[in-house]
């Protein structure tokens, strides 16, 4: 049991070991190649399908500790969703979601977005929607009933984009950027599962048309998203830091104005899988040395 | 429900908050090390802040709900004062007698709770997921092309699905026939740990290169690196261990 | 008559709040007047416990005072959390006091604590991790048994196929690692979601019928 | 106009089978027809095993029901938490062996309380109740696991019992444990999270396990009937998905038909 056992490797040379080494492709990158996973390619697929004018619901459910990996997923395709003319509806359904979210739609909007013609028009910042899943839920019923006003103050019916999205029914794509919960599962439990067939554009799974979501998630929460995404309850995901530099990728391939920043960051990553798969030989072979030696290890 | 900014703060805060992100990151990395006074001198503080955090955070919600909430108390909705009445009761907690009024609340609560997550348990968790395995392809064109080909994925699901599944019988003996669907399961469920494990280092990874790079990155008016305090810092970290431990 | 008002009557209304809950989804149809009235239900949730948030804090602080004045061990360490909160709780009523609609955010000083001091150690303390899954993976995946074997090759194959790296190394390792997550590791997921939901239910009807031993039910 | 909401029919279905299967069989049990065996669960026998090597070496138990509260989808998970606690409480006085609770969500302290001073009084040991031991943190994710992180340091304690809905701090718990050299036994059925308690702990409850918890340890033939009725709703979905495979492999659709409705 791994308790019991006098590690004759200390912990502490163990964290030395990744600091370090973590530390330098950081400030010397690398540039090690990017291959480009399905998981990926299905949310710029599923992106590109849709026509100007379509409107897309970003949803910032995260808090600032899992910024590095939210942060370029959902600014990348919310440039990419602002390139394609699609229109956006931003909500946060984590408290600390909603200042994060003003933002990162300043960064791509640009500054003071919310004093623009563009706002109202093409993209609205609902703001923080209180109460997770059961705020959710009354957000997919009917959009004006879950928060009287935008993150600015305007009341939603004044806004001329928010005359058109009464329901999740007038959506074509839900962008879930989540750490945890609420997030993509209560989603699909609280708002796809309650409006499916209730739009026919939307894509036939199962028999039913489905609201498309595309998810990006920490890479601790993929796993657990996979049944979904295989069942097509979920269309595409961005999985951590290199779903993130993937799609920033894929954008910069496409508009190279976009700047694709993660490089070193997933050269840091390689770094330190391969740190983890040594630490796991060692871990076995000293292990293999103390069991032979007889009983030494106490 | 954070509303627009009222003042301004003067922008020396920032260099203030760069110089103590810098000084909690390296105190709170030392735990790594051992226990020592300025990670427990990090860690009250954090506790503090985090219980005035977690009441800030539910009241603000509650008041969001009840009062300014479409046709609520604001409104002249005052049906919704009986709630609030009725959490009233949580502050029994501090009476030995009256103790049991917080469960009024919580059954009110408890059972809405419950009632939305059978439906929810049942949608999504159970009726999807059968569904989706039912849909698995198994003959059809293209089906056993490729490799691996789909259909051959679709028999390791459903092997893998239903001998995991059997592991949780409870009140059946694992053995004979049962007792082998168990093993293959178990060898299911470990192969799912291990690949959300080997999966999971990649975000815990990028959390740490995240702070990093906030040490390297970070500045103030370009005259001011976070970096330069990261050795005062650990300095500081080395002295007071030496203090602690001389203190015995 | 006691037992009445203490457990049987709290029982009662759990049970009720459940039916209700589970007839609105299914037989109440969405936007008709019934319906909005269940919804509103779900609505006092965040109400009904936002009081629970004061009691914790007092507990805490009368945890720490009691700590001072007994000169407990650490002493020291409760009077910075105890001033942590004051300090804490005094900008926030601030922002109680000076903000038209009575938020506690809504003081300027209280977010900005929250989102320069507060998030400083959330995020380092969230990135622990990363020293954690290292060691963690070091002392476990051994080759103790044919169980321990399959979580460690298959962690190891994932641990390539995931980062960059392993595409350049052999361009077999993403694939690898795809199809685990999409073949093994999904149906394994799916297994214990199914078990799950069937596991949460059969506890909610212990539950809702009053026959779990927790804090409702029948005294033993 | 429908009787049962447009897409729900199947839901339905499925949700009137389990009930139907679990409440049968609970009646069986009740009544006393047939009181079906549990297999062992060694996460939970693990449980005295731990309480006593704390008592044996003096030092406390830690024990948390993760960031569970009663106003979030997952309370289920809390409530079967809280009641491991009672009987990790009942154990605890018996031997008497210190205690250490951190609440995480206030909402559950009262709860928590309650079943806490039960245990001690099965046991016969109210008075050794002390409320003391009942420590919050601060109701936010890492600021709570970096509390417990370091107070389990500082008390070095012996056991750590982890049981109900975790995220991140997962991990952060089960190091804990390995700097004080503490048996480590966690359960949690969040499935993105239960690979770290395999990989790092002890005895790990998977999943399922961790509602059953509450049944397996009251013993009571009620709870245990559940725990039978549930095992038949498996027995069901595992049918279904079966006789599903092969129709669809065989081109008939009823079934599919029937469950996306």
């Amino acid at each position: 049991m791994p308790t019991e056992e006098k590690t004759p490797f200390d912990r502490r040379y163990i964290y030395i070991v990744l600091f370090v080494l973590i530390s330098i492709p950081l400030l010397y990158p690398l540039n090690l190649p990017i291959p480009i996973s399905p998981m990926s390619q299905d949310v710029w697929d599923a992106t590109v399908a849709l026509s100007p004018g379509d409107i897309v619901v970003h949803s910032f459910d995260f808090g600032p500790s899992t910024l590095p990996e939210n942060e370029p997923q959902c600014s990348s395709h919310l440039f990419h969703c602002r390139e394609l003319g699609l229109r956006v509806v931003a909500v946060a359904f984590w408290a600390a979601g909603g200042p994060l979210a003003h933002d990162i739609i300043s960064e791509i909007y640009g500054e003071g977005y919310e004093n623009t013609a563009a706002y109202g028009t093409e993209i609205v910042y609902i703001g923080y929607i209180p109460g997770a899943e059961v705020g959710m839920q009354t957000f997919g019923d009917s959009t004006w009933d879950a928060k009287g006003t935008d993150h600015y103050g305007t009341s939603l019916p004044d806004l001329a984009l928010m005359q058109e999205v009464r329901s999740v029914a007038d959506v074509t794509l839900w962008a879930e950027w989540t750490s945890g919960t609420p997030g993509e599962q209560q989603v699909i439990q609280f708002i796809q599962g309650r409006h499916q067939g209730e739009n026919t554009d939307w894509p036939l799974v199962r028999g039913e048309h489905l609201l498309p979501i595309v998810a990006g998630s920490t890479a601790v929460s993929v796993p657990g998203m996979m049944p979904f995404y295989s069942a097509g309850q979920l269309v595409g995901i961005l999985n951590g830091l290199a779903g993130a530099g993937e799609y920033e990728k894929l954008v910069n391939d496409v508009y190279p104005q976009y700047p694709y920043e993660q490089g070193p960051g997933l050269d840091a990553q390689s770094v330190a899988h391969i740190l983890v798969i040594l630490f796991v030989v060692i871990g076995n072979i000293t292990w293999a040395i103390s069991k032979s030696g007889g009983g030494k290890s106490s | 429900m954070i509303p627009p900014n009222i003042g301004q703060l003067p922008p020396e805060l920032d260099l203030f908050a760069a110089i103590f992100g810098v000084f909690a990151t390296i105190f709170i990395y030392s735990f790594l090390w051992k226990e020592n006074p300025l990670s427990r001198a990090v860690e009250h503080l954090f506790v503090g802040l985090a219980a005035v955090f977690t009441l800030a955070f539910m009241y603000d919600a509650a008041l969001s709900q009840a009062v300014w909430g479409t046709n609520r108390l604001a409104e002249g909705n005052f049906i919704w004062i009986i709630p609030i009445l009725l959490s009233l009761m949580y502050f029994f907690f501090f009476s030995k007698k009256y103790f049991f009024l917080y469960r009024y609340p919580v059954s009110i609560v408890a059972g809405v709770m419950a009632g939305m997550m059978i439906c929810g348990m049942i949608q999504s968790n159970f009726l999807a997921q059968i569904q989706a395995t039912v849909e698995l392809p198994l003959v059809g064109a293209g089906v056993w092309e490729g490799w691996p080909p789909a259909g051959l994925n679709s028999i390791i699901m459903i092997i893998g699905i239903i001998t995991a599944l059997t592991f949780f019988f409870f009140t059946w003996e694992h053995t004979g026939a049962l007792g082998i669907s168990t093993r293959i399961g178990r060898y299911f469920l470990m192969a799912t740990f291990g690949s959300a494990y080997g999966g999971t280092v990649m975000a815990r990874m990028s959390l740490f290169i995240g702070r990093l790079r906030f040490l390297y990155e970070t500045s103030y008016q370009d005259w001011f690196w976070a970096w330069y305090l990261v050795p005062i810092a650990a300095i500081i970290v080395i002295l007071v261990a030496l203090w602690d431990r001389s203190k015995g | 008559m006691s037992l009445v008002v203490k457990r049987y009557i709290p029982l009662a209304i759990t049970f009720i709040m459940g039916f209700i809950m589970v007839i609105a989804t299914y037989f109440l149809a969405p936007g008709t007047p019934a319906r909005d009235a269940t919804a509103l239900l779900t609505a006092t949730v965040d109400v009904l416990v936002v009081t629970a948030g004061a009691i914790g804090l007092v507990a805490l602080l009368r945890h720490h005072l009691m700590n001072i004045n007994k000169r407990g061990r650490f002493w020291q360490y409760s009077t910075i959390t105890i001033i942590a909160v004051i300090i804490y709780l005094i900008i926030g009523l601030y922002g109680v006091a000076t903000h038209e609609q009575r938020y506690m955010y809504a003081s300027e000083l209280f977010s900005w604590v929250y989102s320069n001091i507060y998030v400083h150690m959330d995020m380092t303390i969230f990135s622990l991790l990363a020293f954690f899954i290292a060691s963690a993976a070091y002392r476990a995946f051994r080759l103790r048994s044919l169980e321990a074997s399959v979580l460690l090759i298959v962690g190891s194959l994932m641990l390539l196929g995931r980062a960059p790296i392993g595409g350049v190394i052999w361009e077999g390792f993403p694939a690898i690692a795809e199809w685990l997550l999409t073949v093994p590791n999904a149906a394994g997921n799916r297994a214990i979601t199914i078990g799950i939901a069937i596991g949460a239910i059969s506890l909610a009807i212990r539950q809702l019928l009053g026959v779990e031993r927790g804090y409702l039910g029948p005294e033993r | 106009m429908n009787f049962i909401n447009e897409g729900l029919v199947a839901s339905f279905a499925m949700l009137v089978i389990v009930l139907a299967e679990i409440l049968i069989a609970l009646f069986i049990a009740r009544g006393g027809t047939h009181v079906p065996k549990i297999r062992k669960i060694a996460g939970l026998e693990a449980i005295e095993e731990a309480v006593g090597r704390a008592t044996e070496m003096g030092r406390p138990i830690t024990y948390t029901t993760g960031l569970g509260g009663i106003r979030d989808q997952y309370y289920y998970q809390t409530v079967a938490g809280l009641n491991i606690l009672g009987h990790t409480a009942e154990l605890a006085a018996k031997y008497g062996a210190k205690l250490l609770y951190f609440p995480y969500d206030p909402t559950i302290m009262p709860m928590a309380h309650e079943v806490m001073e039960q245990g001690y009084i099965r046991a016969g040991k109210q008075e050794a109740f002390n409320p003391e031991n009942i420590i919050y943190l601060g109701g936010d994710q890492f600021p709570w696991a970096f509390g417990v992180l370091g107070t389990t340091y500082r008390e070095q304690s012996a056991a750590n019992i982890h049981m109900g809905p975790f995220w991140a701090e997962s991990l952060i718990l089960a190091e804990a444990g390995f700097y004080t050299g503490a048996i480590q036994v966690m359960g949690t059925a969040n499935y993105h999270q239960i690979h770290f308690f395999v990989v790092a702990s002890d005895y790990a409850l998977i999943g399922e396990e961790l509602m059953a918890a509450g049944a397996y340890l009251s013993k009571d033939p009620t709870q245990i009937g559940s725990l039978w009725g549930a095992d038949f709703s498996k027995l069901t979905a595992i049918a279904i998905m079966l006789i599903g495979v092969i129709l669809t492999a065989a081109n008939v659709t009823a079934l599919n038909d029937f469950l996306a409705l």
